[in-house]
């Protein structure tokens, strides 16, 4: 175009480098450069340079707010970064009025994309609702005929486990109790004891974290992951896995990405990020970086980094040849569609990681729009 | 023990709290098995001699000196186990601990000696008889017994007594007096701080006079009459 | 629901592990300690480190040990030249100790979450009727007891004892009666941090540890201080053991309020009895 | 307080309204205007955390069930009922002062650190019942709080952008602290201050002591409110995390930081915090730790606190009639 | 008619009887000492009049109004004002302050420069009060139990501490304001010099009952009194 710009495009790296979720702060930090680096090196951006600048969002909204305000004011109107659901959603508010844009590659909360959403706030990560569109299927195809749930007590656990239980009665499974545990909980030994008693064959998890993490170990040494067969949301993820050991073998859950993934793009992705970083991706890198480079494209597209323009060039932006293979910006609800896995823990080599059993399609995978979402 | 060595010397000693000047070249000395009364009116700095002795307030110029060895920056538990044991203005119990206990730790500076927790019940039996009862669930005069008593369980070379007789009834003032006097007698030295010139007349041989921290009048009291004591005290 | 019981006693000595350091320290020196919960966070932290050279037992050595001499230089350091002054400075300073702790881990351990296998010895699980159960949750009640045993031993028996009681109450009349109080108190502070830390320790192979332990902690360890009354470890352990079993009713019975539980029955307790359970005599 | 000091005091406030009208129109910077909006909220909600240490010897770890309160309130009142915005704001902040009143009847009975631990449960229960009640709150998600577009017969936007709110923050921070010094002279004032000391001798002089806490208590959490409607308006948007227990303790430092020498000390500590976190949060990820020195070197070299530090460097030495006899 | 009056008064700290049964009555204008052995009840009868004590047997009249359930501020507005055996004052407050203080809630109003130079308080005005001697203290105790003349004084043991002349001069003072304003004193003390200087009446208490009760030189005659508290003091 005509005003085409130059100098660099700004982004702003909005996340938490200190506090309970610095680990995912670090995740971000390195697909954020990583991506970067790449795009300069590929040419994407045209020959503009990529300038990004991170800002402490902590753990709490109100604080990403102040620090997405302060790298929109500083000129990087591109966000991107923020951990919890909760800070996506104070920023989201903010982005018309800023003049700015969100993409979310971590925030997995359907409201996002459902009732909250808007024209300025976009998802490259699975929600919830696409998590929960795996297990239907997954489901039938198990024996286990009696199940209890055990979920964290706040939106996302409460959410999951209702989706379980439509998932479960669609399925002819028969649930026979839900026990949710406060965030925090330190001893888990009373639900524990709970389950055991009920005497179930399948146990739905909706735990994350260091949560996820106490609670595995704990049921480890009352002897119940051997009794039950446990299948979880994100209780078994790459962080969580380290921090509980052998015992996450054999544990069954929803893979939003692995590195073993059998696509040209993942091979190479997972190569270079190992000569990089000296370590594996990630399940929230391998997202944010397919964000970023939806976020280079979009710019590429648009041929400005001006918020709005990128906002509408990423509207049912596609990209053929991702780590996921093909993944579409969804113009309806800005949410991406891509595909999603179902699988366990397993040893690779002589690590333990999710491995993949079943892959879902990103058409199936991808719920339909909420009727909630009105773009404005 | 040399009855004529001084067991406590103040020599020419200034005292403060904080910026405050209170004492102003204090002297005196107590000897073993001598009493030695400090008068005065409220608030001219008797309690602070104590507090000096005991590091409470700041010393600053001159010489504390204890059993001949001077004290340069006296803290408050080496002059408990350097011998001096003190029954504090305000009695200073600990709510926390029973009357027994109270009188244990009294005991904490180590010092073998004549008074135990048998002698001291026996001097005031109530305290045996509410062995067990929190320090201050006593009455007012009690609990100055209590006081008192622990200050005998250091078995102390220097006993300072600072208004012992504060809130006693007359009838134990007259069984202090004998008390204090059977110390003396044993050797033990007594600076006595006191508004109850009775109790004085019948303990002390010696007093000092204390007017705005300074010592203004110092001498025996063999032969000196309540009345001219009471004018000494008034200037 | 015998299980139920047991697994509330197990929780309830832990809370008494975890808090009496705190109670410990708050009774001898009037310090809200703020860093209780990095003390603790401390300790698991040297502990995991050494274990990996010497094992769960070296670990908890290390910690109770170093953690010890970080409590006396705590005394030292801190402490000491705060007395007499305002308690919300005390209770500031504890705070930014915390935060340059957490800080302190971040660098040097990292941010992410750490698991720590329980000794081979007390690993596995006992038969119980019916049931099975770990036996590293019966020695953590183990742990809780002799803990609570050695410092009411200490504590009452010894004449160390009856001059921290004094000198919790006025520590420079302590001293007129003979006491070295700082010694004393650093004694104290340094018992005090060694408990904090060995919990830390002792509390890792059920609680994985990370830079958020700390937080995590404190708020409980106040709870059981407060309820117990504050300063009184007797207080302190029965107010634990009731915290224990009030946590697994309200999972049982209660679950939609079994975080706000701990919290109600504070306000219960103290509009009860304002000092607490065993406060009437501090 | 006598008529002379009245006066002064009007005036002074009036100029220092003046002093924010001036920094509104000169400073052009948004960043450093949005700033100085927020760093307003938290003044006020620090002052009074501060107001009641000093008033009533209490420290509080639960204001920010005060001060997110509002929040709440009026972002469910603007969505379940048909108030007008102009009148919901007042009935909040009366419902959290009546609130308050009632909590404090209560809890003023209880001292020293147990007090503290009584209001964390109050914030505790705020905080769950945010988390929990999903359909009024909307959970951890958070509420965004739907206001008109005009209040008070000025656009919305007025308060959401960082010139507008600045001054507004500004006046009403100006008129608390007033009112907080005004207090602190007042009977109210100095009778809080000996109950503080003595309870029990000041029931002796003919004095009822549990009420005149429980006032100060609610008028402490009007202050905080008062930020924390600021805060709403500001940010349109509140979510557990506002009422949770660390967001106390931070106002509980800057409250101490500032001192209580001084009625308007919280305000001062809570703008050196805030701007030493947003400045720290720049330039090193160490900024926990470099805070955690911080609190230590001021509360440690500054027992009066921040205030003491600057009325001393005024000259003003407040409590230098008593050191010098 | 008797300005106070306490009947069968009795008061128990846990298994032990610190009151048993104990019956006063103190007219109007009179100067009443209350004597007898450590531990003998005293302090403990003030409280339990002055409203400090609860959970007491026997009721408690106040001209002619029973007092019995108020709390001690309502006793103190109806003029019932008491001083404290362990000094007890506002430790942070100026002297002057917390003698104002006590002004504001007093019927006579009270002038508190005049209050300040009676008790030879002007020095430390300007002080707190934390921070003056203890005789300083002992002497501020009973200026704001006396700030605005209230009707009835219960003071325990207002001369402990203070100086042979303190002592006097307070005696007087007592005596003056009972001959002139008609105050009614009931006082603690151990400092028989006082209490015979200015009593109307003794009452002597003993293991928390009446020992005995009479004008001065008749309670100072009875060889029980002698024997359980005078000694030489007789
Ligand atoms: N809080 C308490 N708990 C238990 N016992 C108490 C308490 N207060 C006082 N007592 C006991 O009650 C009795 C009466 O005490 P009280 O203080 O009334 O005596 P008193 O006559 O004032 O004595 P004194 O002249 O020594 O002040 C004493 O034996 C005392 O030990
Ligand atoms: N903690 C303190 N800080 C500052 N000044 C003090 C302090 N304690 C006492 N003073 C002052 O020091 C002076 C001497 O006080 P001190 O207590 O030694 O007097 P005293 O002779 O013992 O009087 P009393 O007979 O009343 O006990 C007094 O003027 C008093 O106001
Ligand atoms: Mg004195
Ligand atoms: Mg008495």
């Amino acid at each position: 175009p005509a005003y085409a710009q130059s100098g660099p495009v700004k982004i702003g790296v909005a996340t938490s480098l200190t506090g309970p979720y610095a680990d995912l702060g670090e995740e971000v930090k390195r697909a954020v450069t990583f991506a970067a680096k790449e795009a300069a090196a590929k040419g994407t951006l045209k020959g503009r340079t990529v300038q990004y600048e991170f800002a402490d969002a902590e753990t709490d909204p109100e604080v990403a707010r102040r620090a997405s305000e302060k790298l929109v004011l500083g000129g990087y109107k591109l966000l991107v970064g923020l951990i919890s659901s909760a800070q996506g959603l104070a920023v989201g508010g903010q982005l018309e009025k800023w003049d700015a844009l969100y993409l979310a590659t971590i925030n997995k909360s359907n409201k996002l994309t459902a009732d909250a959403c808007n024209t300025r706030m976009f998802r490259a990560n699975h929600s919830d609702a696409m998590d929960m569109a795996v297990i239907g299927p997954w489901l039938k195809s198990r024996p286990e005929k009696d199940w209890v749930i055990m979920a964290a007590d706040y939106a996302w656990g409460r959410d999951s486990a209702e989706e379980f239980t439509k998932a479960a009665k669609v399925a002819g499974k028969n649930l026979k109790a839900s026990y949710f545990a406060p965030i925090g909980t330190k001893d888990y030994a009373p639900h524990i004891q709970q389950i055991k008693d009920q005497k179930a064959q399948g146990m739905w998890v909706a735990i994350s974290g260091r949560d996820a993490i106490n609670f595995g170990v704990q049921a480890d040494q009352f002897g119940l992951l051997k009794t039950i067969f446990p299948v979880s949301q994100s209780f078994a993820v790459p962080l969580t896995i380290k921090g509980m050991g052998p015992i996450a073998e054999g544990i069954w859950g929803i893979i939003n990405y692995s590195d073993g993934l059998d696509t040209p793009a993942n091979k190479a992705f997972v190569a270079a990020w190992k000569k990089e970083f000296n370590r594996d991706p990630a399940n929230f890198e391998a997202e944010t970086y397919v964000g970023m480079q939806l976020l280079f494209a979009a710019v590429a597209k648009a041929g400005s980094d001006e918020p709005e323009k990128v906002a509408k060039a990423l509207e049912g932006l596609s990209l053929d040849d991702t780590i996921f293979g093909k993944v579409t910006m969804r113009a309806q609800d800005h949410q991406l569609i891509m595909p999603n896995y179902m699988g366990k823990v397993g040893k690779v080599g002589a690590e333990l990681k999710p491995v993949i059993e079943m892959a879902v399609d990103g058409s199936i995978a991808t719920p339909a729009p909420d009727p909630s979402c009105k773009m404005k | 023990m040399n009855a004529h060595a001084p067991v406590l010397a103040f020599e020419g000693v200034d005292a403060f709290y904080g910026a405050a000047h209170i004492l102003h070249g204090v002297s005196f000395q107590v000897r073993a098995g001598e009493s030695v009364a400090i008068l005065g009116r409220n608030g001219v700095g008797k309690t602070t001699i104590v507090n000096t002795l005991l590091g409470i307030a700041r010393h600053g110029a001159g010489a504390i000196r204890f059993h001949d060895r001077a004290i340069e920056r006296p803290r408050p538990y080496q002059a408990a186990r350097a011998g001096i044991g003190v029954a504090l203005q305000g009695r200073k119990l600990f709510p926390n601990l029973s009357v027994r206990e109270n009188l244990m730790l009294g005991a904490a500076s180590n010092r073998a000696g004549a008074w135990t927790l048998d002698g001291v019940f026996d001097l005031f039996p109530v305290l045996r008889e509410r062995a067990e009862a929190p320090g201050t669930a006593l009455s007012g005069g009690q609990q100055q017994m209590l006081a008192i008593g622990r200050a005998l369980m250091a078995n102390p070379d220097l006993l300072v007594l600072d208004e012992p007789s504060e809130g006693l009834a007359p009838v134990i003032v007259d069984e202090l007096a004998a008390v204090f006097g059977a110390l003396n007698a044993k050797g033990t030295a007594l600076l006595l701080i006191e508004q109850n010139l009775s109790l004085v007349e019948r303990v002390s041989r010696r007093f000092a006079v204390l007017a705005k921290g300074r010592v203004v009048e110092e001498g025996s009291l063999d032969g000196i009459d309540r009345t001219s004591l009471q004018r000494h005290i008034a200037i | 629901m015998l299980i139920q019981i047991l697994n509330g006693l197990v929780y309830g000595t832990f809370l008494f592990a975890m808090a009496s350091g705190l109670a410990l320290m708050f009774g001898l020196r009037r310090i809200v300690n703020f860093a209780h919960g990095a003390l603790y966070m401390l300790g698991a932290y040297f502990g995991y480190t050494a274990a990996k050279l010497a094992g769960f037992w070296g670990g908890l050595l290390v910690a109770a040990l170093g953690l010890a001499v970080l409590g006396v230089a705590l005394d030292i350091l801190v402490f000491r030249p705060l007395r007499g002054r305002d308690p919300l400075t005390t209770l500031l300073v504890t705070f930014g100790l915390a935060l340059i702790s957490e800080d302190f881990i971040q660098t040097f351990w990292g941010n992410d979450t750490h698991s720590f296998a329980e000794p081979a010895l007390l690993s596995g699980v006992v038969q119980l009727p019916g049931t099975t159960f770990p036996i590293y949750r019966l020695a953590i009640v183990a742990f809780g007891i002799l803990v609570a045993g050695g410092l009411a031993f200490w504590l009452t028996r010894s004449k160390v004892g009856l001059y921290v009681r004094a000198a919790s109450h006025d520590p420079v009349i302590a001293a007129v009666q003979g006491v070295d109080t700082d010694r004393l108190s650093a004694l104290v502070v340094g018992v005090g941090a060694a408990l904090a830390g060995m919990a830390g320790v002792v509390a890792a192979p059920i609680l994985s540890i990370s830079p958020a332990m700390a937080a995590d902690i404190l708020v409980d360890s106040f709870i059981v201080v407060v309820i117990g009354g504050l300063g009184s470890l007797g207080g302190a352990f029965a107010a634990a053991l009731i915290l224990g079993q009030i946590n697994v009713l309200g999972v049982v019975f209660l679950p939609e309020l079994t975080a706000l539980l701990p919290f109600l029955l504070m306000m219960a307790v103290l509009i009860w009895r304002p000092t607490g359970l065993a406060g009437s005599r501090v | 307080m006598n008529r002379g000091a009245f006066v002064k005091g009007v005036l002074m406030a009036l100029a220092a309204m003046a002093l924010g009208w001036v920094a509104s129109k000169t400073v052009a910077s948004a960043l450093v205007m949005t700033l100085l909006a927020q760093s307003c909220f938290y003044a006020l909600f620090a002052l009074g955390v501060g107001l009641l240490i000093r008033q009533n010897g209490m420290v509080s770890f639960g204001h920010a069930a005060f001060f997110g309160l509002p929040g709440y309130l009026i972002g469910i009142g603007l969505k379940q009922t048909d108030i007008p915005i102009e009148l919901l704001i007042p009935l909040v902040v009366l419902a959290v002062t009546t609130f308050a009143f009632l909590v404090g009847l209560v809890f003023v009975r209880v001292h020293g650190i147990a007090f503290g631990m009584l209001t964390l449960a109050i914030g505790q229960a705020v905080y769950e019942a945010s988390t929990r009640l999903r359909g009024l709150t909307g959970g951890h998600d958070g509420l965004t709080i739907k206001f008109p577009r005009e209040l008070f017969g000025l656009p919305l936007k007025t308060f959401q952008q960082p010139h507008g709110m600045f001054l507004i923050a500004w006046c009403v921070l100006v008129i608390v602290v007033t009112l907080v010094i005004w207090l602190a002279h007042s009977r109210l004032g100095r009778l809080t201050e000996a109950i503080r000391e003595n309870e029990e001798r000041a029931g002796f002089l003919g004095y009822r002591t549990l009420w005149p806490r429980a006032v100060i208590f609610a008028i402490s959490a009007a202050t905080t409110a008062a930020g924390g409607v600021l805060f709403a308006l500001y940010n349109a948007y509140i979510s557990p995390e506002t009422v949770y227990w660390t967001s106390s303790g931070s106002a509980l430092i800057m409250a101490v930081l500032g001192g209580s020498v001084a009625p308007w000390g919280p305000v001062l500590g809570s703008m050196v915090y805030f701007f030493l976190k947003e400045a720290l949060g720049d330039v090193t990820t160490h900024w926990l730790g470099i805070i955690g020195i911080s609190l230590i070197v001021v509360t440690v070299s500054f027992p009066q606190g921040l205030s003491g530090l600057a009325m001393r460097l005024l000259g003003l030495g407040a409590r230098r009639r008593h050191a010098d006899s | 008619m008797p300005i106070l009056e306490a009947r069968a008064v009795s008061k128990a700290y846990g298994g032990f009887l610190a009151l048993d049964n104990v019956n006063l009555t103190v007219e109007p204008g009179e100067i009443r000492a209350l004597i007898g052995p450590n531990g003998a009840g005293k302090s403990t009868l003030i409280d339990v009049l002055s409203g400090r004590a609860r959970g007491h047997a026997g009721q408690v009249f106040f001209q002619d109004a029973e007092i019995t359930p108020l709390a001690p501020w309502a006793r103190r507005l109806k003029g019932l004002a008491r001083s404290f055996q362990k000094t007890s004052i506002f430790p942070a407050l100026s002297v002057r302050a917390q003698l104002e203080l006590a002004a504001r809630k007093a019927e006579a109003g009270g002038d508190v420069g005049e209050t300040l130079a009676e008790f030879g308080l002007e020095g430390v005005a300007e002080r707190p009060a934390g921070a003056i001697g203890y005789g300083d203290q002992r002497r501020l105790d009973l200026a704001l139990a006396l700030t605005g003349r209230p009707s009835l004084l219960l003071l325990d043991e207002p001369a402990a501490g203070l100086s042979f002349e303190e002592s006097m001069k307070l005696a007087k003072a007592l005596r003056e304001m009972a001959n002139r304003r008609g105050v009614t004193v009931l006082l603690v003390e151990h400092d028989m010099e006082v209490v015979f200087a200015i009593a109307d009446t003794i009452t002597v208490l003993q293991l928390g009952k009446v020992l005995a009760e009479g004008p001065p030189a008749q309670v100072r005659a009875d060889p029980r009194v002698v024997q359980a508290y005078l000694g030489s003091a007789a």
